[in-house]
């Protein structure tokens, strides 16, 4: 028999009136936008290289190197939101298998690079969103999943739906369909991959897919 | 098994609360089956205090509802329960019809039935997946059993979309009756599906019952009792595993639930592993429903009114009605209020995972952390339908 | 060559190991996850290279290019050491390792003492990992690490006691010389008892599953290394897995016989490599298998089942080994 | 006890308004009586499964609570159900008769500002704190926007 220490139950508290997330909230303020953070070191280092005079044959190799290395092993943090979320989780699942591409879904967005917005993003949902899309590492891409994701979908006239991702965070593949089936997400990696093949060490990303919904 | 788990009480530990930690869930956390936030007071690595925040999905579904005609809202329905699309659709249709008296043929009913159970099946399949998941971690055998699960699934969203042409949310469902019928040789496709998800589910059994681990953590984790279900209207396999025997299918019969022969599982333990039993014995007792249905379809048609036209087709007169049906995770009602147009007045959803999930903060403290995720996988929550 | 002072052979001899050695764990992660992958039916790793051959390669290299983070609340020193100090020990360990005779770094006559020793050490990156990160996930996980490698650093230390007795000697090399004729593992009864022990005990000594509570993916998100990202992220990946590497190259030495196998004796290093690989198969079989378990659950293992178990292993082989042996010895 | 002597037990109470067929009893009392109502349907009626609790806003006629529960037993279900009256806000709170009662009447009150008197936690649950308007109130249209993200 196991044997339970009797507990208390203390009365619940209020996301308000918790004083440490109040502070870590504070401090945790959305980071400035500036493109693809490398150390400053290694920025200037490659700069050097790339004004050196037939620098670029150098750099230009390697920038090629690095996307290769990039789009072949894209990790998308495991988070899903509404609908799609369980079309998302059928794509990583055995039979479409997204780890063919390289993809391991990670469930802290600090070892990810790649967000699948997969489902109705709402008012309350849009700040913690941003904060996630914050918290992972550049460079960092972003997926917007499903009619939900892209505008709003079916529930754009909703007075809580954010009507698309695209007004919280940028956004690089936009994937139609209500939910998109497993071979939709997965075309929309793979051009996702063809995106990031473009991507360049100044930090500027290729032009996002058209949008299409 | 019931009465070993009864908490001794030893003595009293006073606790001053000087070593509390608050601990944030959610979100975005591997085991928020969605967008649940659980904000956990930890005394240790006990739980003491936890206030559930939902409403991270709230999509304005009863607003919508107001403003979009009995003919169109179905399809949205479908996107309450998202795993479970079939059975919310049939509770909206449910409630249009009964208020409006519009009969339904029998092939229609019998096919309402057929996607039900498959439905279930496929729900369940999801909910096995990912509660091991939640005990064994994405990176763990958990991820195993998950991928088994889904594998099985795909088969059943094969079958829905050689049926309806979706895999997810169909729109099955009209007033009056079903949009589509069967296809040529579909009946032999699901028989064979049916047959090998059987098999299939005998391999999860022994492979998790047969598992030291498994049943240490599932067993005596998460006791419900049965006058605390009762009192916040938990339902579904939830409540059967507590011990009352409520099953919608029984207890008011709908779509002709009464031509079938099944079973009712009740487990009177009310903890984890009684839910997991209750689930298993319903992927077999949902097998066979679908089994009875393929062996006795009526001929006839399927649906008692005419294809779409116009969205104001379909007028409801003035009154109101709850209409409800049991999901894979419980009662989902569908309340409506029609003023005589073609859109509801008022319509609200009874969620089952709603209720389900309130009986969190009754049941989580006292219980470590590792127990959380537990717990909350197998109460099998839905966002969509929680928050709506 | 024979001119060369010791120390500069010491020096390359351990940095061609370390080169090996980190060359061996990129890639050992790659065969987890084709393992992995085929347990669940799936495909695995397959678009990058052939079947997936350069995984590990654009991997590292990716997360090599990825921006570091360090939270501001985080105590920055301290996270930045953390990663270095958890790998250090993990590299370490193969010090030690003869891979046949006479090829290895050091064949110290206490090897398996400085094997277990240092080994252990890895506790001390991880909680200054799990504390310095600022992160409640991450203090609770060092928290449990803390419990969990006190709890199981003896079972595991008494398992591997038992080839030690039966030979006499701490020094591998001597220890892999022993079983030329048996196998540890197939000693009778005690053998057996001895890799079973051994193998649970090394488990949660990795912190895999099903004992991995420390970064229990669906509590605890990662654990101790939930703010780590980009290069220390890598390097707690490397580290981790050089771990189970090393404790999987010492349960090979220790019960399958090291390098004793078939075939002319230049072989020896290759049977050395695949029984290892073989153990860390087993490892990675019973990981993909196994749900967790709850912290209270594993030290009841320990502490209750184990310890005992492995006690009584122990006694038990000392004394077969001084009946043996005779009377006067 | 089966659903006629329900009904029989409830016409005892002549401010209550019976109506509703077979097995579903449709049971309306004035607001004073609200909590009564629901003692008297869980102790004596036995409808101790409590399904849901929500609101229909009659636009001029006011707030209109509604409450599903069940006898399990029987089976029979009653819906209970008050009238606000015109501009009231305030109901007695049931989430000291049922459990269940405390998340829905945090809902309503979410949703149509309904203020439940005695409840022990009523704030927001599905809208944030900060949310400014009850939605589903027939003053409040659909696509209100709601700032920063419109």
């Amino acid at each position: 028999m196991e044997i339970k220490r009797p507990v208390p139950v203390v009365p619940a508290p209020v996301w308000k009136d918790v004083k440490d997330l109040q502070e870590w909230q504070e401090h945790h303020k959305s980071r400035p936008e500036t493109g693809d953070k490398h150390s400053a070191l290694f920025e200037s280092l490659t700069d050097g290289i790339h004004r050196f005079p037939g620098g670029f044959v150098v750099t230009t190799p390697a920038d090629a190197f690095l996307n290769w290395a990039r789009k072949s092993s894209v990790w998308p943090v495991s988070f899903g939101l509404a609908c799609c979320a369980i079309e998302m989780m059928a794509t990583f699942a055995s039979r479409f298998d997204v780890e063919r591409l390289g993809m391991v879904p990670w469930a802290s967005p600090r070892h990810s690079d790649l967000m699948i917005v997969s489902g109705t993003v709402t008012i309350k949902m849009a700040p913690m969103l941003l904060r996630i899309y914050d918290q992972m590492p550049d460079p960092k891409w972003a997926v917007s999943m499903g009619s939900c994701a892209n505008s709003g979908g079916p529930f754009r006239h909703g007075y809580h739906v954010v009507k698309g991702v695209d007004r919280v965070i940028p956004v690089d593949v936009y994937v139609p369909g209500c939910p998109p089936p497993p071979e939709s997400l997965l075309n929309g990696l793979l051009l996702l991959q063809d995106q990031i093949s473009h991507f360049r060490r100044t930090g500027q990303r290729a032009a996002p897919s058209p949008k299409v919904d | 098994m019931a009465s070993e788990h009864v908490p001794l009480v030893v003595k009293h530990i006073d606790y001053t609360g000087a070593e509390r930690l608050t601990m944030n869930m959610g979100p975005q956390h591997p085991s928020a089956h969605g967008v649940f936030r659980a904000i956990l007071t930890l005394e240790g690595e006990t739980v003491v205090g936890v206030d559930a925040v939902i409403g991270y999905l709230h999509r304005c579904h009863e607003k919508l509802a107001e403003t979009l005609a009995y003919v169109q809202y179905p399809s949205i329905a479908s996107k309450t329960d998202y795993v479970a699309a079939m059975s919310s659709e049939l509770a909206y249709v449910m409630a249009a019809e009964r208020l409006a008296k519009i009969d339904v043929p029998k092939r229609a009913q019998y096919l309402r039935v057929l996607v039900g159970e498959l439905q279930r099946v496929a729900s369940h399949c999801l909910w096995l997946g990912t509660w091991c998941m939640d005990m064994g971690g994405a990176l763990g055998g958990g991820a195993t059993i998950f991928l088994y699960c889904i594998r099985e699934r795909e088969l059943v969203l094969d079958l829905f979309e050689s049926l309806t042409g979706a895999r997810l949310l169909y729109g099955f469902h009209q007033v009056g009756g079903v949009r589509y019928d069967m296809p040529d040789n579909w009946a032999s496709e699901c028989r064979s599906t049916v047959d090998l998800i059987e098999k299939r589910v005998l391999e999860y059994e022994e492979m998790l019952e047969g598992n030291a681990f498994f049943m240490m953590r599932t067993k005596g984790v998460g006791v419900i009792s049965r006058e605390l279900a009762l009192d916040v209207g938990i339902s579904g396999p939830l409540l059967r595993a507590s011990g009352v025997d409520c099953d919608l299918r029984r207890l008011a019969p709908y779509s002709s639930y009464e031509d079938f022969e099944f079973r009712v599982p009740v487990e009177t333990a009310g903890d984890c592993f009684a839910r997991y039993k209750v689930r298993m014995v319903e992927f077999r007792e949902s097998i066979r429903i679908v089994r009875q249905i393929l062996d006795g379809l009526p001929e006839g048609p399927i649906s008692s009114r005419p294809g779409v036209k116009a969205v104001a087709q379909v007028r409801v007169p003035k009154g109101e009605m709850y209409a409800r049906v049991e999901g894979p995770r419980g009662e989902v009602g569908c309340y409506l209020v029609g003023d005589g147009g073609p859109r509801p007045y008022r319509m609200k959803w009874r969620g089952a995972s709603f209720s389900n999930l309130a009986v969190l903060p009754h049941i989580i403290p006292g219980h470590s952390v590792a127990d959380v995720v537990a717990i909350m996988g197998s109460v099998d929550p839905v966002f969509g339908e929680v928050d709506r | 060559m024979s001119t060369l002072p010791p120390a500069v052979l010491g020096l390359a001899a351990g940095v061609v190991m370390l080169l090996f050695v980190i060359g061996l764990v990129t890639y050992v992660t790659l065969l987890e996850r084709k393992f992995a992958a085929r347990m669940q039916s799936r495909i695995g790793p397959y678009r990058v290279g052939w079947h997936g051959i350069l995984q590990p390669i654009a991997d590292a290299v990716k997360l090599m290019m990825k921006e570091d983070i360090v939270p501001r609340e985080a105590d920055k020193r301290v996270f930045n050491l953390a990663p270095v100090i958890f790998l250090v020990p993990c590299l370490l360990i193969f010090a030690t390792i003869p891979f046949a005779p006479g090829l290895g770094v050091a064949d110290l006559n206490i090897g398996i003492l400085f094997f277990l020793a240092v080994s252990s050490m890895e506790i001390v990156g991880l909680f200054m990992a799990g504390w310095s990160s600022n992160n409640k996930y991450a203090l609770i996980s060092a928290m449990r690490a803390v419990n969990q490698i006190i709890s199981y650093d003896l079972p595991f230390l008494l398992a591997a006691l038992i080839p030690v007795i039966l030979t006499g000697s701490l020094r591998l090399s001597d220890i892999a010389v022993a079983q030329d004729g048996l196998w540890f593992i197939a000693y009778p009864v005690l053998g057996q008892l001895g890799f079973l022990a051994f193998v649970v005990a090394s488990v949660a000594a990795e912190n895999r599953v099903p004992f991995d509570i420390l970064e229990a993916e669906s509590e605890l998100v990662a654990g101790f290394r939930v703010e780590y990202s980009g290069m220390k992220f890598a390097l707690i990946q490397l580290g981790e897995y050089a771990h189970v590497l090393g404790t999987s190259f010492l349960g090979a030495l220790l019960f399958l016989g090291a390098w004793a196998g078939p075939g002319p004796e230049w072989l020896g290093p290759v049977w050395f490599l695949l029984k290892a690989l073989g153990m860390f198969m087993l490892i990675t079989w019973i990981r993909w298998s196994f749900i967790r378990i709850r912290v209270d659950q594993i030290l009841q293992i320990s502490w209750k089942l184990l310890l005992p178990l492995t006690m009584l292993l122990v006694i038990a082989t000392s004394i077969v080994v001084v009946w043996r042996s005779g009377p006067g010895v | 006890m089966d659903a006629a002597q329900a009904r029989a037990r409830l016409a005892e109470n002549p401010d209550a308004v019976i109506s509703g067929e077979g097995a579903a009893i449709v049971v309306t009392v004035p607001a004073s009586q609200w909590t009564m109502l629901a003692e008297f349907a869980k102790d004596s009626l036995g409808c101790t499964f409590f399904s849901f609790l929500s609101a229909v806003d009659w636009k001029e006629e006011g707030l209109e609570v509604v409450v599903w529960a069940d006898n399990i037993d029987a089976p029979f279900s009653l819906l209970m159900k008050t009238r606000l009256g015109a501009g009231v806000t305030t109901c007695a709170s049931l989430s000291r008769i049922f459990r269940g009662a405390a998340w829905m009447e945090r809902e309503a009150f979410d949703m149509f500002g309904i203020v439940f008197e005695g409840h022990p936690d009523l704030r927001r649950i599905l809208l944030d704190d900060d949310w400014v308007g009850h939605p589903l109130l027939k003053s409040y249209a659909v696509d209100t926007p709601y700032p920063p993200y419109r």
